[in-house]
């Protein structure tokens, strides 16, 4: 990580192979400072402005996306446009129910996406597991995992309900309250083992930069 | 002297600043234009500008090594060199850059350098996405650069000069006398190139997002992709005053360097939203096909 | 093109790269990718350009529904069914439904047959749309998918009118259908029938008459007709073959005997031609559709009297109702222990075949950049192969 | 359709066959001979299509149940072939030879019940788990709401009424005397 600041111990990576400990960070991830009020009331707006969705459907909320993106309901009016690359993008949208074995590339995903980061998560099962409540392979509430800022109800949400739920994204933002990153750079520790309590075979870095 | 070279400089920066914010418009205003065409509103003009400010004002990045910072160091480079050494509109002391010195070669060379730059940054990387999109950027930079080399090297023969500044002033003096009257040919291959350099459909397969998404910037994030973002501004815009200049008769006002640059960029729209994209050993077999003899045909009639 | 005349059929056998000799990369085409279909990852070996050896990775949708079913009763699991393949629930329903019906010997009014038919046909024409803008956008063309996608969300309007849900409808339930047309409902559909006509008029000539789509999809991924009893094709993939196979026809089922249709048949089953049939079930879903609307009964119920759901108990025996989705067949195999679960639901889902065993054999020897569009020249919907 | 009976019963000691209705029929053959049986019908039979293969677990009696459906398209015939086959010592013969696809079916009965078909390919591979400890988990005995109970964290509040309690309240009250 390029910040020079002081880092908390780092992170043992038990998952990994010995041989490929070395080629991971092993620093957890840190909390930012917020600039002054005026810059940071400008750089939210902004943000705000331009919310890069990742691209990565995890579950079928994602068919109610394609709608979105195309011309009847166009989320490019509002800034909003999806991103192939976690790297780039600013706004994590989890699809509905997460299997376990999605929740790994989620949390792999969420961790590579670059800050301040966005969580909106869709659809009743990643609230509180809705029509899949006692189904073995996925969970129950996302917001365990990683965290969320935005949840949108409903089987499936629909465009609108998907707009409305971008523009209270936006609110959050620009009202400075969207510090999902810092959140979990905060309680890692207890997201670190709600995960690793759910995938069984750990076997990737503690912390993907 | 110390006056009139801080002028200069001066009317530089003055003068990249502008070209900027126009090619930044461009972009907002092209991806306007491209909704139409799907039937949708489009993204405001003014988003590009947004997405930059969002892009720098990110917390944290990460690096891969020195070289991958340089990467959009060096295309940011490549990008204002090309501007710098062209004369935006002829005539104007305010926008003439630095075209007195320096000539074509060095533009091309320009051209080129920043793409070079952002394959040796994006291969630092380490993503497989990267290193396969510098890969293919580099095998279709190549296959394009043939019929571009051909038809500037016709421009160079009808002018008998590579000033890009004489090469303007010989176009004076209405339609007839600019090169896409006294040389359709060589145009043609050169617009054909230039669909390839700017990556729109049907030559972007290098920064697909459907294949390997999106290649060589895989990995760049934060401010290195804001400053990728404002180089796309810039290159853009230079590489439409270098169009224009070579083969659209310069322009002697600013209104008329937008219009016709709007024009000469409004192809590469217009054909990117109608065809789908080819492979990169399609598009360099294409490239190597019809534009290069077409190419070979505008030296021809240069030379007769 | 030289590709359709002598077609390039990709190797039996699978390739066992060295891969630590440092020639070969390993390459995972998702699940964060935007060039995947829904959610499952293919991981490629890859020698300079082109795949050696692709393994089809599936699972992230994985909810365990046949599990699920076995817990609930039978009515209950209604909701359940359409959650399977999320663009086309009602093939779901209705497998489910029929299964019922048969296995408790429920007869369904005629209109109900009808409403269900009306039904099946809209989604394949929905399902069919979202996916040529799919292909399209596999080959890097945006506008087709800007155009269809919304041509199927005016579908989808009628979807709601009709019963109330965009996505998941929840329509076709055991007994009948769960509602009556609409006033001025099939004006409606017949009004839409005409735009999205009139749409995919644009979409023919803009994409199939299109030198760079034709290059693109000509010759990539080629089935050979012996291949389809082998992998268990069905659907416009074997149809593109040359096989005359369509359940609607073959089965019989709902009204399709007495609708005037013929199964569409194409000669060389490769991504061009696949698409080029899609696009003609199009239309012959649009067809279809206007013949439902001209036939459908004005009167009759359109429920049939089920019994109380809460002590339904389905006489014992088991049976496997099949239907011709948009992708082959789709078929629901109920078993029934005469309780009030089920004591198995096993989905066959078409995409099973064609996105795990097909795709990793049809991938070998592709260019890295026709991967995603030969995957969604088999159209394949990851949630049916995991369930 | 007479004859086929015969020759399979004669063949392979098929019995039981039962017309479920018109176009489909279902058999049962002893798992000793079922890939013969399989082969016999997909090459002499016309029944050349494979539309799935699953497994029905009988706990009560012991054994899980082996379900083949074929479908003869000249015919227009679909069979249900089915096998039993010991639930403590599940081994069966691998088709992957006969269909190409089937090993994905294989591989999904290892992982879903634990029936193992030696020799088919990468039929020991994870197929949609990942990490998966538990038992086969469409084996009856496993439970699913208490598994999901013990791994994932719920959210406070959500009251889970069973769906039929609460349909027995609020629909047929009339019942619940």
């Amino acid at each position: 990580m390029s910040d020079k600041h002081s880092i908390p111990g780092p992170l043992a990576n038990e998952g990994l192979p010995l041989a490929e400990r070395g080629l991971f960070c092993d620093a957890p991830p840190r909390q930012y400072q917020r600039a002054n009020k005026i810059t940071e009331a400008f750089w939210n707006w902004a943000r705000a402005q331009s919310l890069w969705i990742l691209g990565f459907g995890t579950g079928c909320g994602a068919i109610e996306l394609r709608p979105l993106m195309t011309s009847r309901f166009d989320m490019y009016r509002y800034g909003i446009q999806p991103r192939p690359t976690p790297r780039q993008s600013s706004v994590f949208v989890i699809g509905g129910y997460a299997s376990v074995k999605t929740l790994k590339r989620i949390v792999r995903s969420y961790e590579q996406m670059m800050g301040p980061k966005f969580v909106v998560a869709l659809g009743s099962c990643t609230i509180n597991g809705g029509m899949y409540w006692d189904s073995y392979n996925t969970i129950k509430r996302i917001d365990q995992y990683i965290p969320v800022d935005v949840y949108i109800a409903g089987c499936m949400p629909r465009p609108e309900a998907l707009l409305a739920g971008f523009q209270e994204l936006k609110r959050i933002i620009r009202a400075g309250r969207g510090e999902g990153q810092n959140e979990y750079a905060r309680k890692f520790e207890w997201y670190k083992a709600n995960q690793k309590q759910v995938i069984k075979d750990w076997n990737m870095p503690d912390y993907n930069w | 002297m110390i006056t009139a070279i801080l002028t200069r400089v001066g009317y530089a920066l003055v003068s990249l600043f502008v070209i900027t914010n126009y090619g930044l418009l461009l972009i907002g205003s092209m991806a306007r234009i491209s909704a139409k065409v799907q039937g949708r509103v489009g993204q405001p003009v003014w988003q590009p500008y947004l997405d930059i400010i969002k892009s720098t004002a990110k917390r944290n990045s990460i690096s891969h090594g020195v070289m991958f910072y340089l990467g959009p160091v060096f295309r940011l480079a490549g990008g204002v060199g090309t501007y710098l050494f062209i004369p935006a509109v002829f005539g104007s002391a305010l926008f003439r850059n630095f075209s007195d010195s320096g000539d074509l070669l060095l533009v091309m060379y320009f051209i080129f350098f920043g793409q070079l730059g952002m394959a040796l940054g994006a291969s630092e990387g380490g993503h497989p996405y990267s290193a396969i999109g510098v890969s293919r950027g580099l095998a279709q930079m190549t296959a394009f650069e043939v019929p571009f080399a051909l038809s500037v090297i016709a421009v160079a023969i009808q002018y008998k000069t590579l000033d890009i500044t004489a090469i303007v002033a010989a176009q004076q003096g209405g339609f007839l006398h600019w090169t896409v009257a006294t040389n359709p040919v060589a145009v043609v291959a050169a617009l054909i190139a230039f669909l390839g350099m700017s990556m729109h459909n049907p030559f972007s397969v290098v920064i697909a997002p459907q294949e390997i998404p999106i290649g060589p910037p895989t990995e760049y994030q934060s401010n290195l992709l804001g400053m990728l973002q404002t180089n796309r501004a810039i290159f853009n815009g230079a590489k439409l005053v270098l169009y224009m200049n070579l083969f659209f008769g310069g322009a002697t006002s600013l209104p008329v360097m937008v219009i016709k640059t709007f024009l000469i960029y409004f192809i590469n729209v217009f054909v990117g939203q109608a065809f789908p994209r080819l492979r990169v050993d399609q598009s360099i077999r294409f490239f190597l096909g019809a534009p290069t003899v077409i190419g070979v045909a505008g030296v021809i009639i240069a030379l007769l | 093109m030289s590709r359709a005349k002598a077609p390039y059929i990709a190797p039996a056998e699978r390739a066992a790269p060295d891969l630590d000799s440092g020639k070969y990369l390993v390459m995972w085409q998702g699940p964060n990718h935007p060039g995947i279909t829904g959610n499952m990852s293919l991981r490629l070996v890859i020698e300079g350009d082109s795949v050696v050896d692709c393994e089809t990775h599936v699972g992230y949708l994985h909810r365990g529904f046949e599990k699920l079913m076995e817990r609930r009763l039978w009515m209950q699991n209604f909701p359940l069914v359409c959650r399977i393949a999320v663009p086309e629930p009602d093939f779901n329903e209705y497998c489910y439904a029929a299964a019922l019906e048969e296995l408790a010997g429920i007869e369904v009014p005629d209109k109900a047959v009808w409403l269900r038919t009306l039904s099946l046909e809209m989604i394949r024409l929905a399902s069919f749309l979202m996916w040529i803008g799919g292909q399209a956008g596999a080959f890097g063309h945006g506008t087709i998918a800007q155009w269809s996608v919304t041509m199927r969300d005016y579908v989808l309007d009628l979807f709601e009118e009709l019963t109330g849900g965009r996505i998941y409808h929840m329509y076709i339930i055991p007994g009948g259908v769960r509602g009556d047309v609409p006033a001025g409902f099939l004006r409606r559909v017949l009004e839409t029938m005409d735009t999205v006509r009139k749409n995919l008029d644009d979409i023919e000539l803009v994409m199939f008459h299109n030198v760079v789509y034709k290059m693109r999809a000509q010759g990539l991924g080629y089935i050979p007709p012996d291949w389809v009893d082998q992998y268990g094709i069905t659907g416009p993939n074997a149809r593109a073959a040359g096989l005359p196979r369509d359940l609607r026809k073959d089965l019989g089922y709902l009204a399709y005997p007495r609708l005037s249709f013929e199964p569409i048949v194409g000669t060389v089953s490769d991504a061009f031609e696949r698409s080029r049939l899609r696009l003609l079930e199009m239309y012959q879903s649009i067809d279809l559709i206007r013949q439902i609307v001209d036939m459908l009964p004005a009167r009759g119920a359109f429920r049939a009297k089920l019994p109380n759901p809460l002590h339904w108990k389905i006489p014992a025996g088991e049976t496997y109702v099949a239907a011709e989705c948009t992708r082959g067949e789709y078929g629901f195999y109920v078993v029934s222990d005469g309780g009030d679960k089920p004591r198995r639901v096993a989905v066959r889902g078409p995409s099973y075949t064609h996105g795990v065993a097909l795709m990793e054999r049809l991938a070998r020897g592709v260019n890295i950049a026709d991967v995603a569009g030969l995957m969604v020249s088999l159209h394949t919907y990851p949630p049916e192969i995991e369930r | 359709m007479k004859e086929l009976i015969t020759s399979l019963a004669n063949r392979y000691g098929v019995r039981d066959w039962k017309d479920l209705k018109a176009g489909q029929a279902a058999c049962f053959v002893d798992s000793g001979r079922l890939r013969d049986c399989l082969r016999w019908l997909r090459d002499e039979a016309g029944y050349a299509h494979l539309s799935f293969a699953t497994a029905i677990d009988q706990l009560e009696r012991g054994v899980f149940t082996l379900t083949y459906a074929l479908r003869n398209h000249e015919r227009g015939h679909s069979l249900l072939v089915h096998s039993e086959i010991d639930r403590t010592r599940p081994v069966v013969d691998s088709i992957h030879r006969l269909w190409a696809q089937a090993w994905t079916y294989q591989r999904e009965m290892k992982e879903w019940y634990g029936i193992d078909f030696p020799g088919s390919p990468r039929v020991d591979e994870e197929f949609v788990l990942e990490g998966w400890q538990g038992p086969p988990m469409m084996r009856r005995d496993f439970d699913s709401l208490a598994y999901s109970d013990a791994t994932y964290a719920e959210r406070p509040g959500r009251a889970s009424s069973d769906p039929a309690e609460h349909m027995k309240r609020e629909l047929y009250p009339e019942e619940q005397a």
